[in-house]
């Protein structure tokens, strides 16, 4: 999308969080729980169907989409152009995926070389977000001998991370954590049981990344990093896409939760209609009209939006971000977007797990 | 649930709500052109008043015995000229009553009262065995209903456009000379179907809490029965 | 513990609309302060006059429609102060009172209120009160530098506006430099050229209207001035006496600029604006009346949506273009 | 040439300033308020200009006949509705014989256009103003595609109206007669004076 990227700039709010080490907060009887082969001593020497049935039996979920890592490799098994591990952490307070990529550098690197072999190309790299405030840790250039490409540009970043200009053809791009564990797995022999993600925000008093056992309750994780003040807001996922959690007894860590967020402030105050200012047609990445979409939906006046591509939209919320009448665009949008899938659209099923 | 009270209402409501809103001219749209161009004084609105009554009521009239004896589209041709006659006469009727300026005041409309929708279309919908009496009834109801928009809008827009009634000159603070132009005519028009759909809201709803309330006096006074 | 959940996302832009209203409210108020630098205090009751009934009918209306009544809604405010600024200073208080009410109550709450009305509602009420005072009220202007009594009959000497010398086909005998510093007769707002100049960058600079519409407005205005000058004489200084007289360069700004009534997409703007030049240009030579401009954006803010439909139809176009070059495949359409 | 002038220039009149429906209220009603589509419109306002520009020429010619004679208000409505009940018999029985495909899309639009008060009112300013021939072609021309203009208008204004909050008891009818009123006070202020009717 080389026209429509525009985006947005927002004040990434990575540190302290960012800086600090990584901290384990683990459930013992889960963390000892291995596959039952023996460990490899040398992982080089394995095969690609090995690393595949490892990568099953180890049941690693790719962060970045939710999607089994061992499907995405079978997909991709010599036909991908290049690997890409993506480190982009390009909504603010996250950094879940860069932080563990600059500590466990071993282990990405090692995770990359085994993904080249099963994708069959030479072609392998990380991508970083770029981002403008300073960061107290530095990001090198090159890590264990690949390449660090950072990702500038506004907001919705991560949409572009696959249409990085490599030549025609599929690319393989799976998250830093998942690697991760994907070298774990084949190194100690160790399902995935954790995920990495940060805690952050302005109601917790000490943020910090963690590695947390997967199932446990969003309370006990917050308790380990402490309130400041009883927050109006806790957020499990990113600040801009992640969903509001009610109950913190019953929410849990899963697969795909990057973050864990808790504010102070409510942010929310419906004071306005839309006065039709075009700043969300503006900001939107996928080159649509928000306003219009908003305005057919609140009517439900649903038979004539399929002029407006509503199934284009990657949900990044950055019109609901930018109105200055706090209306819940992009709750409509998505609503339109549902609407045109089921109507306007019919779906290809194949090859949408790949960035093409 | 108790439905006395609503029975005790249905009639004025239907009164207040259905000269408005079962009107012919503001629910079929039918004659808007007259009502929203020479709704600009009472004279005006008196003289298309006896106009279209005489017009109206002598083409349904013809209508009720060219139905079913001839095509659809040569009974439409003979209703128009019926009406056109019509039109030539009451014109004449209508100079001979109030003034000869009538006409300035009026224009070209007094002349197209002879294609006028709400007799062409309403002629065309008269049936062959429908009684004779019926169809004039129904006639005289339309008119009736094209007359309390004509003078209702007239009378508001006289009063403040022109400041004066029926010629008559009513001290007002300022009068608004745009009200009576057509355009004024239009929003005129609109904001009188608004006040007429809001007004049966409130009519509506008033029936509706009236019925409730009288159900639960019943239902209290049985209770003190049941505690004899 | 109490949470409130709320869809995301979770952080939200410091920039409201109440801000925007404040923007366009201080650089009126700005245009308020010149007036009264030429006209005395009148302006300010008239002013204050228009602020207080657009406030009253916005409240009743919204009372009407049995909706909670927002005194911190700045929307009325903002058409209260617009309207009086298009008039003559002397122009009489009932004349600002019907306008302002005509607007709220006709042009904007039937259509929806805040943010949905299709007629700029100050342009509207300018339009009815024309019609209905006719020009000989409306079109007075007193000469500058003249302080007008605030109440009681106004028996000041009227003057020829350079609108009318120019719908009459003469040519203004003015000093640009004058007309510039707003130093010549005509509404009581829209002279001060460069004061509302120095507006336009301030709300462009904020953001709160986009450059495309008044530059695209002001270009083609200006092109046709050029091209077709009603009298004899030198085409630039056409050029300079059209784009100065009367309200073109204040409506271009705030009327024309109102983000209710206009366009979304940039193209779309763009498009607008050239029409709309071309359109106030055509009123202007052929209308009859001194000043046009209002009914020209009226009748452009009734294309407002084949306008935007049409940037849609085209935004449509080019993100297939785009599909396609990215994925390699068409938008699949059901049949 | 001048005539052709004068025949654009009426023409043109009769499009924007004089339009019938939005200076003169003429021809509404709800058929062609609450249009289906817009082919449905375009569909009215041809079968109108047609049959407006055929009668037009008849009633040019009684125009010219009854020219300065005594007692016209009393003969000249029936002859006009003589002379557009003539064409349209024509038109019915040449479209019925000839073009029945054509007939069956027309037929529900023809008795609505053509005893049409914007019609009929064409041909009444043009006798009242005493235009000669070619202005009276003209004038009925411009009426006929004014009047399709505006009904392509008010369809695209009921579009734009269906996406915004209308108060319940302004939906339809009202807010579009809000709607052409504002329109018509906007065109009103090009004219500037009154209408010659």
């Amino acid at each position: 999308m080389a026209i429509f990227s525009k985006g947005i700039v927002l004040a990434q709010h990575k540190e302290p969080a960012f800086s600090r080490p990584i901290v384990r907060f683990v459930s013992t009887h889960t963390d000892t729980r291995t596959i039952g082969q023996p460990p490899v001593e040398n992982p080089d020497a394995l095969e690609v169907e090995e690393i595949i049935d490892i990568a099953r039996a180890a049941a690693i979920v790719d962060e970045r989409d939710g999607k089994l890592l061992y499907r995405k490799l079978v997909r991709s098994r010599s036909r991908a152009v290049a690997v890409v591990c993506d480190a982009v952490d390009d909504e603010p307070y996250v950094s879940s995926k860069i932080s563990p990529l600059l500590k466990f550098r071993q282990e990405v690197a090692g995770a990359l070389a085994l993904c080249q072999r099963v994708a069959g190309t030479d072609n392998a790299f990380v991508m970083v977000y770029k981002m403008t405030t300073g960061l107290e840790t530095r990001i090198p250039r090159s890590l264990e001998g690949y390449r660090v490409v950072r990702l500038g540009g506004g907001y919705p970043a991560e949409p572009h991370a696959g249409r990085l200009n490599l030549g025609v053809g599929r690319k393989l791009i799976v998250g830093a954590g998942a690697l991760i564990h994907l070298y774990r797995a084949v190194c100690a022999r160790k399902y995935q049981s954790t995920v990495f993600l940060t805690v952050a925000g302005n109601g917790i008093s000490t943020p910090m990344n963690l590695e947390v056992s997967i199932g446990m309750k969003v309370s006990q994780v917050l308790d380990r990093c402490g309130f400041v003040d009883e927050p109006a807001r806790v957020v499990c996922g990113g600040s801009m896409t992640g969903c509001a959690v009610s109950d913190l007894e019953r929410t849990c860590v899963h697969h795909t939760t990057r973050a864990i967020l808790a504010f102070q402030e409510y942010e929310r105050d419906f004071y306005y209609n839309c006065i039709g200012c075009g700043r969300c047609e503006q900001v939107c990445p996928a080159g649509l009209n928000p306003m219009y979409i908003h305005r057919f939906v609140e009517n439900s006046f649903f038979a004539s939006l399929a002029r407006f591509d509503a199934h284009l939209c990657t949900g990044c919320g950055t019109c609901s971000y930018i109105c200055p009448s706090r209306l819940d665009v992009s709750a409509n949008v998505a609503i339109a977007k549902k609407y045109a899938i089921d109507h306007f659209i019919e779906s290809d099923g194949e090859g949408d797990d790949l960035e093409d | 649930m108790n439905l006395s009270t609503v029975r005790k209402y249905t009639k004025k409501h239907s009164v207040v709500a259905g000269l408005l809103l079962k009107n012919p001219v503001v629910v079929l749209g039918l004659d808007l052109p007259f009502v929203i161009a020479t709704s600009t004084s009472l004279r005006n609105a008196a003289a298309m008043s006896i106009m279209l009554l005489c017009i109206h009521m002598f083409t349904l009239l013809a209508a009720r015995f060219t139905a079913g004896r001839m095509h659809r589209w040569l009974r439409m041709l003979c209703h128009i000229f019926v009406s056109t006659i019509m039109m030539v006469l009451t014109r004449a009727l209508v100079v001979r009553m109030f003034h000869q300026d009538i006409l300035n005041s009026l224009g070209m409309y007094i002349y197209l009262m002879g294609v006028n929708g709400m007799t062409i279309y309403q002629a065309l919908a008269v049936k062959r065995k429908t009684p004779l009496l019926q169809v004039l009834a129904a006639a005289f109801q339309n008119v009736l209903g094209f007359v309390l928009v004509m003078f209702l809008l007239s009378f508001v827009r006289e009063l403040l456009g022109n400041g004066t009634l029926w010629g008559v000159v009513i001290p007002l603070p300022a009068v608004f000379p745009g009200l009576l132009i057509p355009f004024s005519g239009f929003i005129s028009v609109g904001f009188l179907l608004a006040f007429g759909r809001f007004l049966n809201k409130r009519v509506t709803a008033f029936l509706i809490t009236e019925s409730a309330r009288t159900d639960l006096r019943y239902a209290q006074l049985r209770g003190e029965n049941r505690d004899d | 513990m109490k949470i409130k959940s709320q869809d995301a996302p979770h952080i939200r832009h410091q920039e409201r609309t109440i801000s925007l209203m404040t923007d366009v409210i201080i650089t009126l108020l700005l245009l308020y302060v010149m007036a009264f630098y030429y006209y005395g205090v009148r302006v300010i009751l008239l002013g204050a006059l228009s602020v207080a009934t657009c406030l009253a009918a916005d409240v009743l209306c919204l009372l009407l429609r049995r909706s909670r009544p927002r005194l911190r809604d700045l929307s009325a405010v903002v058409t209260g102060l617009l309207l009086p600024l298009l008039m003559p200073a002397s122009v009489p208080y009932l004349v600002v009172a019907t306008a302002a009410l005509f607007g709220i109550v006709v042009a904007k709450h039937p259509f929806g209120g805040v943010g949905h009305n299709v007629f700029n509602p100050a342009a509207a009420g300018i339009c009815f009160a024309v019609i209905c005072f006719g020009a000989d009220v409306f079109f007075a202007y007193p000469p500058t530098q003249e302080k007008l009594p605030a109440f009681g009959a106004i028996e000041s000497t009227i003057v020829n506006s350079p609108a009318f010398t120019l719908q009459l086909g003469g040519v203004p005998q003015l000093d640009l430099s004058d007309m510039a510093l707003g130093n010549f007769v005509g509404p009581m707002g829209a002279t001060n050229i460069l004061v509302i100049f120095a507006c336009l960058l301030f709300l462009v600079f904020r953001k709160t209207i986009r450059w495309e519409m008044p530059v695209a407005f002001f270009v083609t205005a200006a092109l046709f001035a050029f091209l077709f000058p009603r009298a004899d004489m030198p085409r630039t200084l056409s050029v300079c006496y059209e784009l100065m007289s009367g309200m073109l360069f204040f409506g271009g700004v705030f009327l024309l600029g109102d983000p209710v009534t206009s366009p979304k997409r940039g193209w779309s703007k763009v498009a607008y604006g050239v029409v709309a030049g071309i359109v106030v240009m055509l009123f202007r030579r052929y209308g009859n009346l001194e000043e046009e401009f209002v009914f020209a954006i009226l009748i452009m803010n009734a294309t407002v949506w084949g306008f935007d439909m049409l940037g849609e139809r085209l935004a449509r176009l080019v993100r297939g273009k785009q599909f396609e070059s990215v994925h390699g495949t068409k938008i699949h359409k059901k049949a | 040439m001048e005539l052709f002038a004068q025949f654009f220039v009426t023409a043109l009149t009769a499009v924007a300033v004089e339009n019938a429906v939005f200076a003169r209220a003429l021809g509404i009603n709800k058929t062609v308020l609450f249009m289906k589509s817009p082919k449905m419109g375009i569909l009215y306002g041809a079968v109108l200009t047609w049959m407006g520009v055929l009668s037009s020429f008849l009633v040019a010619i009684v125009n010219v006949l009854l020219e300065g004679r005594t007692g016209i208000m009393y003969i000249r409505a029936p002859l006009f509705s003589i002379c557009v009940a003539a064409v349209y018999i024509v038109t019915y029985l040449v479209a019925h014989k000839w073009k029945p495909k054509l007939f069956q899309i027309i037929k529900p639009a023809l008795p609505v256009c053509t005893f049409n008060t914007a019609l009929f009112g064409a041909f009444y300013i043009s006798s009242t103003g005493s235009y000669h021939f070619l202005q009276t072609v003209g004038y009925t021309l411009g009426t006929g595609v004014g009047y399709t203009l505006a009904l392509l208008v008010i369809y695209f204004a009921r579009k734009r109206l269906a996406i915004s909050p209308v108060p319940r008891s302004f939906r339809g009818l009202p807010i579009l007669l809000l709607y052409i009123g504002l329109l018509s006070l906007a065109i009103y202020g090009l004219l500037g004076h009154g209408l010659p009717s």
